[in-house]
């Protein structure tokens, strides 16, 4: 395979975007099927020049005039996280019905996402990273331009960030290059900047972030792939700060920081599910709080934890897919797709959640009491699942797009693929082993050994899920009868009410009218703008004197 | 392969006998019956009919014979290598949400159950996160001075929250207004669980001989005794006077209990 | 001899599209022939060396001649893609005068000399017949000529430095003057033809300036380059400010328009006054982005601004992106080698200047819907500055090496 | 010679500065380039002083053709510009016989006084007429302040300036609207 294969990933998904635009004549499924078949390109090549080697493969195409070098690396963590962006994507352009521009902005996007994990230097994947999200925020402004949508400033922030971050590193150590830059170049307001973008990127905060506000859009045909292509991205991040810092981060408190705001992000989530008011509501919490326990997990700083946040990020991807696909659908789909979200024994979350704590458990000290708290938000999550079975749909679009039978199916693979957790504990031990080196012998295939306890995956799981099969294939359904009274929220945060309206409040300030001349906008344009020689002269004397004293 | 089929079997045998699906079900019905009859509340025994079991009992069975067979029970298939009290907490967690997720009807006060299930996940893992250690015999062995406040601590807040998760507590849910309820078949199912990995977490490991077994299942029985009793107690009391002291009680001992784990990290570090 | 052809082709060719009014398709003709002349003798007009043919020794420097370049190729484009009831013959004359100027400037032996060029430049626009008074459409550009000319004065008397610091402060403002930006803005008006308006020496005559005034500055005063930079760069971030700020709330699109470009000349005041490779590359990206990108735009939203007509299609979200510096465009490398030149000299600066980047967003998202339905030849043009922007984005190597960067 | 030259700059510079018929700026500009001429010769450059002479001496006899007429020097209200065009000169005296050291003293006080008073005419308000004569008279002093340089052609320079400052006052017609 020719070195200059590498580009395949970004080209193919690239020229199918262009194609796309330039096929629009031939009408919305032709240039879907065209975008699709991009991205499902760029998904094979990946594997395709990975899976021979299953080693490195760099390239440089020369400098692209701003101190970045064009360096496309393929490597075990580039691989999972392209699979875990492309094949969502290309699922649902496969599968949902979309106009010509969003098909071929989406699969631009994509294109730009996957330069941000296939570059080999921390600018780079800013410039790809910001691409990715400009994109993102265009083809939701496409399908609808006043429907909730992530904040552009807030975006371009982020990426901002890190592109900062990356032009300390070159100033710092010489470059940006993930496997090169020097350890000491790593300095805390690096990695600062580098989490800021992290978190921010991914839209995960304590609060309603747009990542849980694009799921009330009127249709969940963009939303979907726009959290697929840019929620990853933040994790991602984490994990190649590993490798520029030689497997840790800067300082210990930024671990445990980066680990509480992950719990905190899924704890927050959790409270949203466990009020929400509709089925909609709900599932748009799903994804926050997985990708908050992938925060903590990765920032456990053990590679037991890097392999659980991969997990969690297999088991979202699965998600992103089901949860548009059964949008306001009931039933058996609805609450496979439900299960499976929550992470109920013995499904893929279910391992990753449990590997992560066992992690955080195993790390202790603040980690540990961290851990903790994601136990007990894993069960608070568990009761939003639980109450949110027969809350109402609370859908008002249409419904042609979801797939229950393909959501149902993807979500019974998720909830089925406990007992091979050893064997994707082993792949993700070896992609973690890149960016967290240590020396410990090749995991077995149907065990998940831990310091402290081992996992009997598939001895244990696999009966159960047997047993389980049987049992609830014999079981009585459950009755369809509705419950006797609508389920009010479990709680009420102590407080909740009294920080929206103190931020109600916050919002609502105004200037007085009678000193809103010494604000006045136009006032002070009309100043500056009305061409007086006083105004020049005085600053032209200004000048003078600052730089004569 | 021959060790791997053979080691599938033995748990299978942990999951569906012991001390599995047909030990919580037996012992389980024993005690709830026992609890029947000291509160005058339901059924003392089952209504046995040929039917084919709630998806809600078989979810909780299924969960509670997840959970069990990480306790330290004496002749126990599973190694004690590969048991983990996470995965014990997360199931036995699970069967309390099952039923808002499988019934008609609505939990009782599932806001306060919540507090109580976390104060509960604080008894039960608190005590791990100094030793770094997730095997339950290993938390159960740990006789350290300076681990030990923490981990009587954690014990009796682990009694104090079973009556509520049991639901022994005199807080009925709304729909359930029935002058004599059914057999509880859900409690019954994780009765052993909850006081199986009490006995595990808070006491040495017992033997794989008879007089382990009889040591186990003692503490097993004392356990449920105290909560069964508890149970009675609060049910005399009355509603308002248990959800008080849940409310303003027990979460400010949890938080005492939080205290001391933090401090005791503190100190070790 | 190509420096003096550089100049006189252009002029030639305003020369005869002036005369030939009368006949537009003859004057666009003949201007298009002289201009291709023009540029091909900057094209191979070779940096550094001197053209003596005059008895003046004539020199180009590498930034100075891709700018021309640049602006050259601009103007080509907004005259075959000119908006609608724009005449072009028009549109011609003005630019191959202004191209003709910036020649000249660009080759001229001395600072003095440029500065006389740009005078007569200032002059000749102000001749024109325009909605503006004529003297306050004279006295800001007069004022910056006098300004850089004492600035010239007190750089070549001997005595204490504060009069090179002086001096530093008069070609400072004197350039900042000439662009009209803030403080020393002028009079605009958004009826007035963009060829007699403040505009041209914001967006087209401007950035070669910048180049000429700041490289001749920093051979005249060697001792005080560190005051001419601190100056730019003050009011470099001051331009920033006020400008996105300014394009974000004020009233009319038109003047929204102006203020972005203010802003824009912030960040190239920011990039020159650094004084190191990055902030120059960075300042010359931007530069180029104007002239490419945002003046085309501007001149194609300027009917859509008349008709007040306001759109929220996909172009218009494109465009949006576009002026509000976000990758794949060609503000995003510009900022980040921006921040890299204001890491690698004074990491404070960069903590200053990493939060105002991002006053761009609203400004470009309200000026990205100025640009109403466009269709036609007017959409083709959008594609292309979108695409050029697009490309100096991705990779602006080979403009750079043009600049000898 | 050097500090008559100088004193005459400044002169015609405050003729622009204080004068509002075509008649006085047309003086203002022929005055001017004598005095630039004078110091141009004063310092051994003799093409210059001519070049400067003849341009002051066009840009006079042009800007005859346009504006008020009459002389209208120092017109009722042009007390300040007479005070400004007082305080440029101590000013610019005070720099090159105080602060500034070399030879070239005339070039440093007549080069800033001129282009500061031509520069105080359009910040103070100047007709069509007023406002292209200080051009012309700022082109001059330009060129005049090359010969401060050792390099850059300063002949050149000044011949350029003296050719722009007779244009300027060429310049009169009027541009239809384009784009």
């Amino acid at each position: 395979m020719p070195p200059i294969a590498l580009v395949l990933p970004v080209a193919l998904p690239l020229a199918a975007g262009a194609a796309a635009v330039l096929a629009n004549r031939l009408g919305d499924t032709a240039c879907r099927a065209i975008a699709a078949a991009g991205v499902w390109g760029a998904a094979a090549a990946v594997l395709g020049l990975w899976l021979p080697l299953r080693s490195t493969l760099e390239i440089s195409l020369g400098t692209l005039g701003f101190g970045v070098t064009l360096g496309l690396r393929i490597d075990a963590v580039e691989v999972a996280f392209s699979l875990a962006i492309a094949l969502p994507v290309a699922v649902l352009l496969t599968v949902q019905r979309r106009e010509w521009r969003e098909s071929a902005v989406i699969a631009l996007a994509t294109a730009a996402a996957l330069l941000a994990v296939e570059a080999a230097d921390v600018v780079l994947t800013s410039v790809a990273g910001c691409t990715a999200a400009t994109l993102v925020v265009i083809a939701l402004g496409i399908e609808q331009l006043d429907a909730p949508r992530p904040r552009w400033a807030i975006l371009i922030a982020a990426w901002l960030a890190l592109a900062w971050a990356g032009v300390q590193l070159q100033v710092g150590g010489g470059t940006a290059g993930y496997a090169v830059v020097p350890v000491s170049a790593l300095t805390t307001p690096v990695f600062v900047l580098i989490a800021f973008a992290a978190v921010v990127g991914s839209g995960l905060y304590p609060w309603r972030g747009w990542a849980s506000e694009l799921w009330s859009r009127e249709s969940l045909r963009t939303a979907a792939p726009a959290v697929t292509l840019l929620q990853p991205l933040g994790l991602y991040l984490l994990f190649r700060t590993y490798e520029m810092g030689n497997g840790h981060y800067p300082q210990a408190v930024l671990n445990i920081a980066v680990a509480a705001w992950g719990v905190l992000v899924a704890f927050a989530a959790a409270v949203r599910a466990q009020a929400a008011p509709t089925r909609r509501a709900y599932i748009a919490e799903v994804l926050p709080s997985l990708a908050g326990f992938a925060f903590l997990f990765a920032a456990v700083g053990s590679k037991l934890g890097l392999v659980a946040a991969l997990i969690v990020l297999a088991s979202g991807s699965l998600l992103v897919i089901s949860l548009p696909l059964v949008a306001g659908r009931s039933g058996a789909p609805a609450l496979l797709v439900t299960s499976a979200g929550v992470g109920v024994p013995a499904g893929l979350a279910f391992g990753g959640l449990l590997i992560g704590l066992v992690a955080a458990f195993e790390t202790g000290g603040a980690i540990g009491l961290i851990g903790l708290a994601g136990v007990a938000t894993w069960l608070l999550a568990a009761a939003a699942a639980a109450r949110s079975i027969r809350l109402p749909s609370g859908w008002t679009g249409t419904v042609a797009d979801s797939r229950p039978v393909l959501a149902a199916a993807l979500a019974a693979v998720a909830l089925v693929a406990g007992p091979a957790l050893g064997v994707v504990y082993a792949a993700g031990f070896a992609i973690a082993g890149l960016v967290l080196p240590s020396s410990g012998a090749a995991p077995a295939l149907t065990t998940v050994a831990t310091v402290s306890t081992v996992l009997p995956a598939a001895v244990l799981l696999g009966p159960l899920l047997v047993i389980s099969a049987l049992a609830l294939g014999f079981s009585r359904p459950m009755p369809a009868t509705p419950r006797a009274e609508l389920s009010p929220p479990l709680f009420m945060l102590a407080g909740a009410r009294r920080l929206y309206r103190g931020w109600a409040m916050v919002r609502s300030v105004s200037m007085p009218d009678q000193y809103r001349s010494m604000f006045n906008a136009r006032a002070l344009e009309g100043a500056v703008a009305a061409g007086r020689p006083v105004l020049w002269l005085a600053a032209v004397l200004a000048l003078c004197i600052a730089v004569t004293r | 392969m021959t060790q791997l089929i053979a080691s599938a079997i033995s748990h299978t045998i942990a999951l569906l006998l012991y001390p599995g699906l047909a030990t919580i079900v037996l012992l389980g019905i024993a005690v709830e019956s026992l609890w029947s009859a000291v509160s005058r509340g339901s059924e003392i025994v089952p209504a046995f009919r040929v039917a084919r079991p709630q998806i809600l009992h078989v979810a909780v069975a299924l969960l509670a014979m997840l959970a069990v067979v990480q306790t330290g029970a004496p002749f126990n298939p599973v190694p004690p290598a590969e048991r983990n009290v996470i995965i014990a907490v997360v199931a036995l967690g699970f069967t309390a949400w099952a039923e808002l997720a499988l019934d008609t009807e609505l939990v009782a006060t599932p806001g306060l159950m919540l507090v109580i299930q976390a104060c509960w996940v604080l008894a039960v893992l608190g005590p791990a996160i100094e030793p770094q250690s997730l095997r339950p015999q290993v938390l159960g062995n740990v006789l350290v001075p300076a681990l030990l406040p923490v981990k009587v601590a954690s014990g009796f807040l682990y009694l104090l929250c079973l009556p509520p998760l049991l639901r022994l507590w005199p807080l009925a849910p709304p729909a359930d207004r029935r002058a004599r309820p059914r057999f509880n078949t859900a409690r019954a199912l994780v009765w052993i669980a909850y006081c199986a990995l009490f006995a595990t977490l808070f006491f040495p490991p017992q033997g794989d001989d008879a007089g382990g077994v009889a040591r186990f299942a003692g503490l097993v029985a004392g356990a449920a005794l105290v909560t069964i009793l508890a149970g009675a107690l609060l049910s005399r009391r009355g509603a308002e006077h248990a959800r008080g002291l849940y409310a303003r009680a027990v979460t400010p001992y949890s938080l005492l209990v939080l205290a001391l784990v933090v401090g005791t990290l503190i100190i070790n570090h | 001899m190509e420096p003096e052809l550089a100049v006189a082709l252009p002029a030639a060719g305003w020369a005869c599209t002036a005369a030939l009014r009368p006949r537009p398709r003859m004057a666009l003709a003949a201007g298009a022939v002289f201009g291709a002349g023009g540029v091909a003798a900057i094209l191979f007009s070779a940096p550094g060396s001197a053209s003596t043919d005059l008895g003046v020794s004539l020199t180009i420097t590498a930034a100075a001649r891709a700018m021309l370049v640049v602006a050259a190729v601009a103007l080509a484009f907004v005259v075959i893609l000119a908006p609608a009831r724009a005449e072009r013959s028009t549109m011609l004359r003005w630019g191959l005068a202004g191209l003709a100027g910036m020649a000249a400037i660009a080759v001229a032996p001395s600072l003095d000399v440029a500065l006389i060029v740009l005078l007569a430049l200032f002059v000749l626009q102000a001749a024109a017949l325009g909605r503006r008074p004529y003297l306050s459409r004279l006295r800001g550009p007069l004022l910056a000529v006098a300004l850089i000319g004492l600035g010239l004065v007190f750089a070549r008397m001997g005595g204490p430095p504060a009069l090179q610091r002086i001096a530093a402060v008069g070609l400072v403002t004197g350039l900042v003057a000439a662009i009209g930006a803030v403080p020393f803005v002028q009079e605009f008006d958004a009826e007035e033809m963009t060829a007699t308006s403040p505009m041209p020496w914001l967006t087209f005559v401007g950035p070669l300036l910048a180049v000429v005034v700041v490289a001749r500055g920093r051979e005249l005063i060697p001792g005080q380059v560190d005051v001419l930079g601190a100056l730019l760069i003050a009011l470099g971030l001051v331009n920033v400010a006020y400008g996105s700020i300014a394009a974000w709330r004020v009233d009319s699109a038109a003047a929204a328009w102006r203020y972005l470009f203010m802003a824009d000349w912030g960040l190239v005041m920011c990039g020159l006054g650094l004084g190191v490779a990055d902030g120059l590359r960075a300042a010359l990206l931007i530069l180029f982005g104007l002239l490419l990108v945002r003046l085309p735009l501007y001149l194609w939203s300027r009917q859509a601004l008349r008709d007040n007509v306001q759109n929220d299609r996909p172009v218009n979200l494109l465009v949006a992106a576009a002026l509000a510096g976000s990758a794949p465009f060609a503000g995003f490398p510009a900022r980040v080698l921006l921040l890299k030149g204001a890491t690698a000299m004074y990491w404070p600066l960069a903590l200053v200047l990493a939060p105002l980047l991002l006053l761009w967003i609203p400004a470009g998202l309200r000026l990205g819907r100025t640009l109403g339905a466009p269709t036609g030849r007017q959409l083709f043009g959008v594609a292309i500055a979108l695409a050029v922007s697009v490309v100096l984005g991705a990779y602006p190597q080979p403009l750079l090496s043009l600049a000898g960067l | 010679m050097t500090a008559a030259a100088a004193i005459a700059a400044w002169v015609g510079g405050s003729l622009i500065l204080l004068s509002d018929g075509r008649r006085g700026l047309a003086l203002g500009l022929a005055v001017l380039g004598g005095g630039l001429a004078g110091l141009a010769l004063d310092a051994g450059h003799a093409f210059a002083a001519v070049a400067l002479a003849a341009g002051g001496a066009g840009a006079g006899a042009l800007r005859l053709r346009e504006g008020a007429d009459g002389w209208g020097i120092m017109p009722p209200g042009s007390t300040p510009r007479l005070i400004l065009a007082t305080v440029s000169a101590l000013i610019a005296l005070y720099l090159a016989a105080v602060i500034t050291e070399g030879p070239g003293a005339g070039f440093r006080f007549a080069v800033p006084a001129v282009i500061a008073v031509l520069a105080l005419r359009l910040l103070l308000g100047a007709d069509r007429a007023a406002a292209g004569a200080a051009a012309s008279g700022i082109a001059l002093a330009l060129g005049v302040g090359s010969l401060l340089s050792t390099g850059g052609a300063p002949e050149a320079t000044c011949i350029a300036a003296a050719v722009v400052a007779a244009g300027l006052q060429a310049i009169t017609h009027a541009e239809p609207d384009g784009a």
